[in-house]
């Protein structure tokens, strides 16, 4: 079967899956991250693969490198957070970071 | 041309940008670089000038081009450089003022702590300047203007271990901020109507009529807001004066030669743009500041204040000019002036770097300590005079007679001419009262006097080379020719659209013949009262200031402006702040405690009845809402995931909702 | 597969009468075997330099002794053998893996670092079409896969669970990425002059003998960005005087401390390969590639292979130098090397070079 | 089935396969592996989708910067040499039932989508044209996102700094 745009589709919403599955489900900060990360790049290569496919100029892989500029500045923050987590925690476990809870 | 233009403007950027990142360690602190970047630029400068006269051709277009600089959806905007006569002489006096200082700041700043800092400053002036001279779009100037702001007021500050010279820089900034929003304000309106900020799609949406009259009369004014505060006019002037406290190179080149004068440069560059009210507006600003610069000038006894307030009172002069539409009139002054005016300010600086004092009772006598500055100061003040031939008597009978033909033209309008011919008496009064203190007479501090001395070479020959300038390089005819007054009609503008001023006919030539005998005979005798009361003294100073006591405390305190502003402003705040607290002091603190006595009684009584009947209920409630919490808490995990996880759900609640 | 195609040269008869797809993969494979042997006998030549060079440099006695009792080969002298001796002691070493560490890593580990060295050398142009494979953004491609290096490292010193390892993964990571920095800005000077990430298209523009080389363009900035791209390299590839992530003195071996044997050998090839890689980036951005210096003059057949690779090996010869020649820098003057010296000049260059191009 | 099929085949499987190990893998350290050749797989989708400046990008910045932050923060945050570097999963059933329930959702989504293909299929080199699109139709983004990084930096300098 010739590869079309449904089957890059198909595999960007099982990345997404599994990201969205490791952000729900890890404990750890730095797993959740890496998660976010994955999900940042199931929606790149929709972009990229829309730019191919329906709208043939460069549009969507502009935005991509948008995209992967932003995840890089947010996986540094998001970091410098965990880090801050782990000083005064001692621990990056997210379950234990639940001061707010009700 | 334009890579001339562009390399002109980009010179005293890198000079800025390598004297601010390693001046400290060049040789000699790099001022040779700052120095010679500045001549490079003179000479190409000079060259395009030489183009354009060569050319001689009335307000020729000798080179432009433009860049798109960003856009955003519709809207382009661009960013472009157009040399004209105009700008070619701009450019000429820019950046040759700019490179004497230069030069003679090598010797007047020797041994600051911060000379390297200093040139950089200068470097970015110039190249601020210049990109303001060149630029060929309002956004561009109000970019380039308010850099040249900036570096005003570092320049102003760089001494700012003085608290007045750091006050000052502060003064200096804030005044021109208030001008400039008026500025911006007119720059928006223009663009909001036209859609683009260059000038010639401006001018061409003004001559097609795009504006109405009012709202032309609006911007014009407000645009003119922006020159009130750079030239320092009535009643933003106040920032001048203490700009002095400033390196004098600085003074001259800033506060003297080109930045004050960028108010009429912008004028002058978007003359076709004002009507004829809005012109009356700037001639009524320039006649105001005039007299009341010159007159405070009378009493001033520190030097470069003298100096400062006469420059105030020659922006009037060249503001009258161009509000009394004699373009080409107000323009040349801008020249002429710039190179006289720097030339006292340097001989000033001359001074002062001699006898270590601005105050001109410290000084007298320096004639034959001091020749070449007293030579070329004297060439200087009777340019400045307007006494023929030098170049002032040029330019200055040119606005003169421009004023007095608008009187003529405009019935009940004279008076503008008259109060400016009194103004040009009052100049050579006071300039004259200047270099007889100065100069001449008994020296008032002996030691100060021993001690001083002629200064160095590189302080001199710019002193000389301006003298030369003052002397009469400009005359009327071929200056005329070059640069003469637009007219919307060069935009297309319809037939209807009213010319403003007059032309050449037998009113002009009238006005022109008398406003020249006039002028000479008003400097005169301006000169000869001067000598009168400080060379003969024959009349004494000091007995007519007493008797005109009243006067003479009003001129000394500069009218009274500060403290007004002070006053008003200042206090204004304050009492208001006071009058705020006190109202919350009495009022609303009354107004709560009366109310919580109130309630204190009331719930004394309802306190009684709480307790029995409605504490009962509230326990119910209570009860019921922290059973329905105990449950519902549950939800509130404190847990990030679970929130996404529920909001995930609920996403997969919404799909299947539409599904359906 | 435009992309990914590989034009090597060598295209045999029955090759074509092959399906196209698996002609490609054969030639993938083809060109995936030369190139590791390639650069494991580039390696082992440059290995014989180091061990020559320093025991010439600072008289040791054991590389110019090494020889061995076969007849024939016995009087050689000047310590021949001594790279075999290398080889051959690597060889049949003991493999150790510590009781603590992590298995799979700990062997995982050499092989991205060999492999990413291996795929930069995949874009070098060796002559006119004499490229793996020729990526319109080759040079941005070797920036990027130069990346995977770092992630070895780290992987090889945190798997060893020792804290030397550790400690060493950890500076030779932050100083590889921070030099990556200076490099990286070094050679956009290059793009910018030539308008092209492309290698070949980088080469053609140096065509035509010495003076056209790129360090001569644009100066001193392009000189600059040579000095600077040189200089970070070295760090990029944790050589002296930046050798800090092996310092013997202060944590043992770094990262490599608990590798023996042939895994051991991986790294130490790799460390050669990445030099000759980066001795023939250089050749090729900066002085002229595989194009002669003398104009046409001997600029056909073999010599373009023969120029590259002399101008590779005059700037390892160059490293190899520096290191038995300087001593080893602090960890914090290693930093303001980078970030306070060489980055700050970078965009000296960038920028200076940039309005030169204006004009 | 050609060549660009199969490659694709074989990249989507090391891309899924790896996020597996990544998702699945109860060592953080081995998660960051298979997020490495995660990253690599999506780099090798690009290339396919004729987008080489942004494969290279990829890898350059997820690989090169971001996944070596990850690992710096794994090993940050744990005591220096501790293998046993283990992250342990919680609320799993539901997550499994809502993000199948997500996968669904998408899935029908793309295939009941009548989308409108366009355009031609050609491959051509797209650095030149993307650098030219950066400093014009989108160079106000470009600022704005330069100045992000910059403010993403030192803030993220000052978190990360001890009291």
């Amino acid at each position: 079967m010739e590869v079309g745009l449904n089957h890059y589709l198909a595999l960007a919403a099982i990345l997404f899956s599994l990201g969205l599955f490791a952000v729900v489900t890890k404990k750890n900060a730095v797993t959740v991250l890496m998660g976010v990360e994955l999900i940042l790049n199931a929606a790149n290569i929709n972009f990229v693969a829309f730019a191919r496919f329906i709208d043939t100029d460069l549009d969507g892989q502009i935005i991509a490198v948008f995209v992967i500029v932003t995840a890089a500045a947010a996986a540094a923050v998001a970091l410098a957070i965990v880090l801050n987590l782990y000083e005064r925690l001692k621990s990056i476990n997210l379950d234990e970071a639940d001061s707010l809870a009700g | 041309m334009i890579t001339n233009a562009i390399l002109i403007l980009l010179l005293p950027l890198a000079a800025f940008v390598v004297q601010i990142s390693f001046g400290k360690r060049l040789p000699r602190k790099g001022d040779w670089l700052s120095t010679g970047a500045m001549f490079i630029a003179l000479f190409m400068a000079l060259s395009i000038l030489v183009d354009a006269i060569s050319t001689y051709e009335s307000n020729k277009v000798l080179a432009a081009q433009t860049w798109e600089w960003f856009s955003f959806g519709s809207v382009h905007v661009t960013f472009g450089i157009v040399i004209d006569n105009l700008t070619a002489f701009m450019l000429f006096v820019v950046t040759l003022i700019s490179a004497l200082v230069h030069l003679y700041s090598i010797g007047y700043m020797h041994g600051d702590p911060r000379y390297s800092r200093y040139f950089a400053y200068l470097g970015l002036f110039s190249f601020s300047m210049l990109g303001l001279v060149l630029v060929d779009n309002f956004l561009g100037i109000y970019v380039f203007w308010e850099l040249v702001g900036l570096s005003s007021y570092l320049l102003i500050g760089f001494w700012f271990e003085k608290d007045s010279a750091s006050n000052a820089g502060k003064k200096a900034f804030i005044t021109n901020r208030i001008g400039d929003v008026g500025m911006f304000a007119a720059i928006m309106i223009l663009f909001s109507t036209f859609g683009t900020f260059d000038f010639d799609g401006v001018f061409a949406g003004v001559a097609a009529g795009g504006l109405s009259d009012g709202w032309l009369t609006a911007a014009g004014i407000l645009l003119f807001f922006g020159a009130i505060g750079k030239s320092a006019q009535f009643p933003l002037h106040v920032w001048l004066p203490d700009a002095m406290e400033g390196p004098t190179p600085v003074s001259a080149l800033i506060h003297a030669a080109t930045m004050v004068a960028a108010g009429v440069y912008m004028v002058g560059r978007t003359f076709v743009l004002y009507s004829a009210d809005a012109l009356f507006f700037i001639a009524v600003i320039g006649t105001i500041t005039a007299f009341m610069a010159a007159t405070i000038a009378i009493v001033q006894k520190d030097i470069k204040r003298v100096l400062a307030y006469s420059t105030i009172s020659q922006l009037g002069y060249m503001m009258v000019g161009l509000g009394t539409g004699g373009y080409t009139a107000g323009l040349m002054h801008l020249t002429t002036h710039a190179m006289f005016k720097a030339l006292l300010f340097l001989g000033s600086g001359s001074v002062i770097h001699a006898v270590h004092s601005q105050e001109m009772d410290d000084m007298g006598g320096l004639r034959k300590k001091m020749p070449i500055t007293f030579w070329t100061f004297l060439i200087a003040t009777l340019a400045l005079s307007g006494v023929p031939p030098l170049s002032g008597f040029f330019s200055k009978d040119a606005i003169l007679a421009s004023a007095l033909e608008y009187g003529m033209r405009h019935s009940g309008q004279m008076w503008i001419f008259v109060i400016m011919l009194l103004s040009a008496g009052i100049t050579a009064f006071y300039m004259f009262r200047l270099v007889y203190m100065t100069f001449f007479g008994e020296p008032a501090d002996k030691k100060k006097y021993d001690h001083a001395h002629e200064s160095p070479l590189t302080m001199t020959l710019p002193l000389m080379i301006l003298a030369v300038f003052s002397i009469g390089t400009f005359s009327w005819g071929w200056f005329e020719h070059l640069i003469s007054k637009p007219s919307l009609a060069a935009y297309g503008a319809v037939a209807a659209v009213a010319e403003h001023g007059g032309g050449h006919d037998d009113v002009a030539h009238t006005a022109h013949t008398i406003a020249m005998i006039s002028s000479i005979v008003v400097a005169l005798s301006g000169i000869l009262l001067a000598t009168t009361v400080y060379y003969w003294k024959k009349i004494s100073a000091e007995t007519w200031g007493s008797r005109l006591k009243p006067l003479y405390n009003l001129l000394w305190n500069k009218y009274y402006f500060d403290e007004l502003y002070a006053a008003t402003i200042i206090s204004g705040t304050l009492w208001k702040s006071r009058f705020l607290a006190m109202f919350d002091l009495r009022v609303i603190d009354g107004v709560v405690n009366g109310v919580g006595r109130l309630t204190a009684g009331l719930s004394n009584v309802s306190g009684k009845v709480d307790l029995r009947v409605v504490d009962g209920l509230v326990n119910l409630v209570g009860r019921i809402v922290a059973y329905a919490g105990a449950r519902l808490r549950t939800l509130q995990t404190g847990n990030v995931q679970s929130y996404l996880l529920m909001a995930l759900f609920a996403v997969i609640i919404l799909f299947v909702i539409q599904q359906f | 597969m435009p992309v990914l195609n590989a034009n090597l040269t060598l295209q045999a008869a029955q090759f074509a009468n092959l399906p196209e797809t698996l002609q490609t993969i054969l030639f993938m494979v083809l060109g995936a075997a030369i190139f590791a042997g390639a650069a494991a006998v580039l390696a082992l030549v440059g290995v014989y330099l180091e061990r020559k060079i320093s025991a010439h440099m600072q008289d040791r006695v054991g590389p110019m002794e090494v020889n061995t009792e076969i007849p024939v080969l016995k009087n050689i002298g000047h310590g021949w053998a001594q790279t075999l001796a290398d080889a051959l002691k690597l060889l049949i070493k003991e493999d150790i893996v510590p009781a603590e560490a992590d298995k799979k890593l700990h062997l995982m580990a050499p092989f991205i670092v060999f492999a990413a060295t291996l795929a930069g050398f995949s874009v070098l142009p060796f002559g006119p079409g004499l490229v793996a494979s020729d990526l319109n953004v080759g040079l941005f491609y070797i920036i990027a896969i130069s990346s995977f290096v770092v992630i070895g490292i780290i992987l090889a010193g945190w798997s060893s669970n020792n804290k030397w390892s550790l400690l060493g993964a950890m500076r030779s990571a932050a100083q590889i990425v921070s030099f990556e920095i200076p490099a990286s800005l070094a050679l956009l000077v290059v793009i910018m002059a030539v308008g092209s990430l492309n290698l070949g298209d980088i080469v053609a523009a140096q065509a035509g003998g010495i003076h056209k080389w790129l360090i001569w363009w644009y100066p001193p900035f392009n000189i600059l960005a040579f000095f600077v791209f040189f200089v970070a390299s070295l760090a990029e590839l944790n050589r002296a005087p930046f050798d800090m992530p092996e310092a013997e003195s202060e944590i043992v071996a770094g990262f490599h401390t608990e590798y023996s044997g042939m895994k051991w050998a991986m790294f130490f090839l790799a460390e050669y390969a990445n030099m000759f890689l980066v001795g023939v980036i250089i050749a090729t951005l900066f002085l002229g590639g595989w194009t002669s210096p003398f104009g046409d003059f001997l600029n056909s057949g073999p010599f373009p292979v023969f120029w590259v690779t002399l101008k590779a090996f005059i700037v390892i010869f160059v490293q190899i130098w520096l290191r038995w020649t300087l001593p080893r820098v602090r960890v914090d003057q290693l930093m303001y090397t980078s970030w306070k010296v060489l980055t700050p000049f970078a965009f000296v260059a960038m920028v200076g070079a940039g309005i030169w191009m204006m004009l | 089935m050609d060549f660009t099929n199969i490659a694709f085949y074989i990249f989507a499987a090391l891309t899924v396969g790896s996020a597996g190990v990544m998702v699945f893998h109860r060592n953080v350290v081995y998660s960051a592996v298979g997020l490495l050749f995660a990253f690599f797989g999506v780099a090798g989708i690009y290339v396919l989708l004729a987008a080489d400046f942004i494969a290279i990008v990829q890898i350059l910045i997820y690989v090169g910067g971001i996944l070596i932050l990850l690992l710096f923060g794994v090993m940050l945050s744990q005591k220096l040499t501790k293998v046993d570097v283990r992250t342990e999963s919680m609320q799993l059933v539901p997550a499994v039932v809502v993000v199948g329930g997500v996968l669904a959702v998408l899935l029908l989504t793309i295939s009941s989508t009548p989308w409108k293909l366009a355009g031609s299929l050609e491959y051509e080199p797209t650095t030149k044209a993307i650098g030219r699109l950066m400093m014009t139709e989108y160079l106000i983004p470009f600022e704005i996102a330069s100045v992000l990084l910059l403010a993403a930096l030192i803030g993220a300098a000052y978190i990360a700094r001890k009291n």
